[in-house]
């Protein structure tokens, strides 16, 4: 145990012995959506890293006491999937100076706290553009699940997106309060349809099929979240911002293991490579040129930094 | 019109599962399971429209989900005679446990997005189970009403030494009805996933089943009134995800909350009226 | 078989609960006309007035029980059981009933009558089988045995009840003025009755049930609310209901918690807000050997007692809070000789140690054998006859 | 005896599950004994999931004596926790050692009215309180979406919680390097003074009359209706208790995912207590060492948490199932015709 003195505080050594890694979730993993992508990272750290790992659903009242018991059972790293698990790792970090709590948002750190943001914002920004282009009725929708701030700042970099292009464009918005509710995804998504909405976007994990079987009832096209929905069975997905969830979460479990990690805020967004803007290929015919170029020109200058996307802080 | 067969089609659900409970409430048996028969109707219907490509497939095997739940909690309720209460929230619990486990083993844990086979629709969004449900519900108050077993039935609910003295057995009526009940959670459930979302998601059903049973209290135990009040309801869920876009001055949790809150409100103002079955979850004991 | 506790749904008319009866299966479809016909045909032909589309649960008794003999007869049984039926019964209706059952006899059907009262017995039977402990005892043509005989036969004889005498005459304990009282469903029950009770009397009211007694009795003992007219009662006033089953008692608490009902307010047995609970057991243990209630522990369930021991439940609660004014109705429907005996007993000494009595009885010997004073009610108010039969 | 032969059938019954979803029996049923009753930090969690559900529990069973069937624990629950909430806000700067019981207060006032609304509407209007109170519970939870966001919310306004409280101001911590906190006690008060209530003073026995024969207490003149109010008050009371020692206790915030679902969860816990204080602590000791310990399993499996209400729901069947078969066999001395 390297305790060291002076003003360096502590901070976790490197891994000698079998790296284990902890996710703690919000949801269920099973939403193919938020949870499921970091499941899907965790599982990549078990087989590319050789590690042992545990996950558990833990909200509120068991998110310490979650943390704790991997913390006493020697894990490294524990991940808690969301801005909430970022105090409660503050308070339980004090007492396990050898493990790293690292959580997904979240504006505070100590020497083995962090948090870490994929800036999904910038493809919702890039599917903006592109709704934005393609809407005929000048009216684009956001169906969120809960709502939550994760999701209200991609929504909003998903309008700026759309107004970019288009100043004029209504943007609706509806929140279902339920990531698993697909009856009233779809609800809310044919509601926004009959609204006028010509295309949509969803945050709504497990219960993205409802909005999408709305899109296909109603014939309108809309953008996949999270994960790449373009293969969807609908047939109703133009493309989908993507969270590339597996190196980022194996380079930050090699920093863990290598004991170079340092509490920091960090956002890993089409720069790194974590996040991806990708067209269905089946659809492709009704993306023109014209817009795909524009939607290149934006890819770029966001990569090059060029362009900020807005992004809450939360 | 559209807006009229939307309304019908989402509150469907709620009142397929309640005008069921109705018959079995009628008949003395409270189902609290009715959230977790359901669920099982949802998934199973899923899993067996997806593997046969027949959606029609899928619904029965949802109607029989429920019927599987259904036998256990009436085994409990009925055989042992144990607290309707208790044993339906094993029910829920059970259901919501064993449908995410077995979605997680035939899908992977991080789950997938499902698209099967839904029922076919009429050109309007009807469809065959929107009006043989109303048929059903129909046919449901007509027996209550109209028939020697309806009879029978609702003296179980009310006296059910009655209904023995009569010479009928009460715990047969009782689970008649209590599968008549069951069989239409399935199918609420089945038509959740099949007629409205195309897909299963773990806990899909999200708190329906209870809003059908507050529902049956609300119908005042008259299955025309549930289907009213359901009908209500799921108007005023309509309105949420409709109306608010154009009236955002109250926040989305008041919209949320405004069909709880109109129910409170019309009970309250409607006063006393029709009492529940006055042996509704009383368990009874055939005597030798 | 007419039970005792009548089988019939409350919340259903007479049309349902006799289709209920004689429909016999559960398949096809309702037709409630047809399947009362007979029933209809029965009820013409025994000079019964059958309302057809009452529920069940808002008619007077009499009427309940015409409907479960009706029951019966529909199903052209061959065998009638009949278990109790006059407990509840005037004196018209119990002649009209035996009138009935003679009838029936009559064109050879096998009546079957279980009852205490042996009167009633000899008034009506052929043959008499008496039972003890579930054992056939005696078994007499019925012109040949006496009501001396049977009884000795029952109870295996027994000593001639001795009851306290009560004077009455003393000052005026109870003053009700015009009073007026509503029923459960709103109607008026009671119409503008006044009456006073002096301490040291029993003053008996007869009459059919469901003319108002209920009512009163409960104005009476400040239960229900009189809607016009004032009643003047002292504070001690203790009140054993009719249907102590479902007034009287709470069956699922035990013996010990049923009496406590009347004793939380003794202060010996209170500190502060807490109940002492060596002491009510005591004192529990106490009024059970006092009034001989045959329970092996006082924290036994009272519902698991016979009648007559939950009937002294109740009737030594109200007694041990030593009331002033006591209102008593039918305090011994349904209870075998002895705890007859014992409750009569136990009412007139009451009233001999002071107190008054108001007793509501559908049971004329009864009203004969306590009152000082006695009146009749129907329709609401007092009359001097009963039930037609005049007095 | 009794906890004995139910220990061993809630091993086998755990034991039958895990092998139904293709778990290690063995290392399994050691995980869900280490999770409850390792001496570091199994019993503590065991009793910091036991707190909230024993006071919750013991909100139903005082209610149902009553015979007030108050099945809307979860809302009061909720609210109670929204009221210690609205306190914490309220109370700023005042000094810490009023936080606490403040707090608590605040809790058992949210609870208590959010069930008199109930009850009121019951006694008023003839609205049954099954039914009132199942609305009252989706009411509560939108009222707590609202309030996170809204009036409550923290000062970034970025996040749908409230602030957190002061770690000054939180129930102090029992056990290092757990989350058992003083509000065990808070519970174990509340069972014995239930338990005194209900069964040695005046006014419990005039509820238990009430709840058993609501005509005898109309006979003998007792206060019905002012009963059945005081009891609603009791048990939302003590539910809006426990939403404030949970708050106050563990997670020191308000937020959607707050309710863990124990204001449901309490009516089977009540009554598998048969309704007695004393039972009702000890089944909320069961629940809440099944809970730890089913907790302490999904993180070191992979089957997840759709194990848990599995086995929950097993345990309960069998209680039920086993529960009637010794009352079969107890019945025939019971009743002498």
């Amino acid at each position: 145990m390297a305790d060291n003195k002076g003003a360096e505080p502590a901070k976790p050594a490197p891994v000698k012995t079998t790296l284990k890694v902890a996710l703690l979730t919000p949801g269920p993993v099973s939403d193919s959506g938020w949870s499921a992508l970091a499941y899907d990272g965790l599982k990549a750290i078990e087989s590319d890293l050789k590690a042992e790992v545990g996950n558990q659903e833990a909200k509120d009242a068991q998110i310490k006491d979650s943390m704790r018991s991997y913390a006493q059972k020697g894990y490294n790293l524990v991940f808690g999937h969301g801005f909430e698990y970022n105090e409660p790792a503050i308070d339980v970090a004090k007492e396990f100076p050898n493990t790293v709590f690292v959580s997904s948002s979240g504006g505070k750190t100590a020497a083995n706290v962090g948090a870490f943001r994929f800036a999904l914002e910038e493809g919702f920004y890039l599917a903006g553009i592109t709704a934005g282009e393609l809407s005929k009725t000048h009216k684009v929708a956001m169906i969120g699940g809960p709502d939550v701030p994760s999701i209200r700042s991609t929504f909003k970099a998903f309008a700026a997106g759309a107004k970019s292009v288009n100043p004029d464009i209504e943007v609706i918005e509806k929140f279902t309060m339920d990531g698993q509710d697909v009856a009233k995804a779809k609800q809310a998504t044919l509601a926004a349809i009959d609204q006028g909405a010509d295309l949509v976007i969803h945050q709504a994990n497990a219960a993205a099929q409802g909005v999408f079987d709305a899109c296909k009832e109603k014939g309108v096209l809309a953008f996949g979240a999270n994960l790449n929905q373009n293969d969807n069975p609908s047939g109703v997905v133009l493309a989908s911002a993507v969270i590339v969830a597996k190196p980022a979460f194996i380079e930050l479990a090699k920093r863990v293991q290598a004991g170079t990690y340092r509490g920091e805020i960090t956002t890993a967004g089409m720069t790194e490579g974590a996040i991806m803007f990708t067209f269905n290929p089946k659809l492709a015919d009704k993306v023109s040129p014209d817009i795909r170029k524009k939607i290149d020109i934006a890819s770029l200058s966001i990569i090059n930094k060029a362009l900020k996307v807005p992004m809450d802080s939360f | 019109m559209t807006e009229v067969v939307d309304i019908l089609r989402f509150a469907a659900p709620i009142g397929l599962a309640a005008t069921g409970e109705t018959i079995g409430q009628k008949a003395g048996v409270l189902n609290v399971g009715l959230e977790g028969m359901m669920l099982a109707g949802s998934y199973a219907a899923v899993i067996a429209s997806g593997a046969s490509g027949n959606p029609w497939l899928g619904f029965g095997a949802g109607m029989v989900a429920g019927a599987a739940l259904g036998l256990v909690q009436a085994l409990f309720t009925l055989k042992l005679a144990a607290d309707q209460v208790v044993a339906g929230t094993a029910v829920n619990l059970l259901a919501m446990g064993l449908t995410s486990a077995l979605f997680r083993l035939q899908f992977g844990t991080s789950g997938k997005l499902l698209s099967v086979p839904t029922l076919p629709k009429f050109a309007g969004g009807l469809d065959l189970v929107l009006i043989g449900g109303l048929l059903a519900a129909a046919a449901g108050a007509w027996v209550l009403a109209k028939t020697k077993f309806g009879l029978a039935l609702r003296a179980c609910g009310e006296y059910p030494s009655a209904a023995q003295a009569a010479g009928f057995s009460v715990t047969k009526i009782r689970l008649i009805a209590a599968l008549a009940g069951a069989i239409a959670a399935g199918a609420a459930g089945a038509y959740l996933s099949l007629g409205i979302s195309g897909s299963f998601a773990e806990n899909m059903t999200a708190g329906r089943g209870f809003i059908a049973l507050a529902m049956v209290t609300f119908g005042r135990w008259r299955p025309v009134w549930v289907a009213v009040a359901t009908l209500f309801v799921g108007a005023a869920d309509w309105a949420q995800f409709s109306v608010w876009a154009q009236n955002p001055a109250l926040p989305p949790q008041a919209w949320r909350a405004l069909p709880y809150v109109l129910a409170l409100v019309v009970l309250v103002c409607a006063g006393r009226g029709v009492a529940a079955p006055a042996a509704l979850a009383a368990p009874f004991q055939e005597e030798a | 078989m007419v039970h005792q506790h009548f089988m019939l749904v409350p919340e259903f008319t007479a049309r349902e609960n006799i289709a209920l009866a004689t429909m016999g299966n559960t398949r096809g479809v309702l037709h409630p006309d047809e399947l009362s016909r007979t029933a209809q045909t029965w009820a013409k032909k025994l000079g019964w007035e059958l309302p057809l589309d009452t529920k069940a649960g808002r008619m007077p008794v009499g009427v309940q029980q015409r409907i479960e003999i009706l029951k019966v007869l529909a199903l052209d049984s061959q065998v009638l059981i009949l278990d109790e039926p006059t407990a509840v019964l005037s004196p018209a209706e119990i002649a009209d009933l035996f009138r009935v059952l003679r009838q029936l006899a009559g064109e050879g059907r096998t009546v079957i009558l279980i009852a205490h009262k042996l009167s009633e017995v000899l008034s009506v039977a052929d043959r008499v089988v008496v039972l003890r402990q579930g054992r056939k005892v005696a078994e007499a043509a019925a012109a040949d045995v006496d009501a001396a005989q049977l009884e000795t036969w029952m109870v295996g004889g027994r000593d001639p009840l001795q009851l306290a005498e009560s004077h009455g005459g003393g000052e005026v304990v109870l003053e009700a003025t015009a009073v007026t009282v509503l029923g459960d469903r709103g109607s008026v029950a009671v119409d503008g009755i006044g009456l006073e009770c002096h301490a040291g009397e029993v003053f008996g009211i007869g009459g059919v049930d469901g003319n108002g007694q209920l009512e009163l009795a409960e104005a009476l003992a400040g239960v229900r609310p009189v809607s016009e007219g004032q009643v003047r009662r002292p504070d001690k006033t203790g009140f054993v209901p009719q249907d102590r089953r479902g007034d009287g008692l709470a069956l699922d608490l035990s013996v010990q918690e049923n009496l406590a009902v009347g004793m939380m307010d003794d202060h010996g047995l209170r500190f502060g807000p807490f109940m002492v609970p060596a002491r009510l057991r005591a004192s529990a243990q106490n009024l059970v050997s006092e009034f001989s209630i045959k329970v092996a522990d006082v924290r036994d369930r009272v519902g698991g007692l016979s009648g007559g021991n939950q009937q002294k439940v109740v009737v030594s609660r109200v007694l041990n809070q030593n009331p002033e004014l006591l209102v008593v109705m039918n305090p011994t429907r349904g209870l075998d000789v002895r705890a007859t005996d014992f409750v009569h007993s136990v009412i007139k000494h009451a009233a001999a140690n002071g107190a008054a009595v108001v007793l509501f009885t559908t049971d004329l010997d009864e009203l004969d054998l306590l009152s000082d004073r006695k009146t009749y009610m129907s329709g609401g108010t007092f009359t001097q006859t009963m039930g037609g039969a005049t007095v | 005896m009794r906890f004995v032969l139910s220990s061993i059938g809630m091993v086998l019954i755990l034991a039958l599950t895990f092998a139904a979803f293709g778990l290690d029996v063995g290392k399994s049923l050691a995980l869900v004994a280490q999770g409850a009753f390792d001496p570091a930090y199994g019993w503590p969690t065991t009793l910091t999931r036991a707190t909230p559900l024993c006071l919750t529990a013991l909100g139903v069973a005082v209610a149902w004596r009553a015979g007030t069937y108050n099945i809307g624990g979860e809302g009061q629950y909720l609210v109670g926790a929204l009221a210690a909430a609205a306190c914490a806000a309220g109370l700023g700067g005042a000094s810490p050692a009023l936080w606490a019981p403040v707090l608590l207060l605040g809790g058992v006032a949210g609870g208590a009215a959010w069930a008199s609304l109930a009850t009121w509407a019951w006694l008023k209007r003839g609205v049954q309180l099954v039914v009132s109170t199942i609305l009252l519970n989706f009411i509560a939870v939108e009222l707590v979406a609202f309030t996170v966001r809204g009036p409550l919310q923290e000062p970034t306004h970025a996040r749908p919680m409230t602030a957190a409280l002061p770690n000054s101001a939180m129930l102090l911590q029992l056990v290092r390097g757990t989350s058992l906190h003083t509000g065990v006690f808070v519970a174990l008060v509340a069972v014995v003074a239930v338990w005194v209530f209900v069964a040695y003073t005046r006014q419990g026995l005039v509820l238990r009359i009430v709840g058993a024969n609501p005509r005898l207490a109309r006979t003998e003149r007792l206060p019905v209706s002012k009963s059945q109010f005081l009891a609603m008050a009791i048990s939302g009371g003590l539910c809006g208790l426990a939403g404030a020692v949970e708050f106050s206790g563990v997670t020191g915030r308000l937020s959607d995912g707050f309710s863990q679902n124990w204001g449901f969860l309490a009516i089977p816990v009540a009554l598998l207590g048969g309704l007695e204080p004393l039972w009702v602590g000890v089944s909320a000791l069961y629940f809440g060492a099944l809970f730890a310990g089913t907790e302490n399993l999904t993180r070191y499996t992979p089957i997840g948490n759709t194990v848990v209400p599995v086995v929950q729901a097993t345990a309960v069947l069998a209680f039920l199932g086993l529960g009637k078969l010794m009352q079969r066999i107890r019945r025939p001395v019971e009743e002498p015709a």
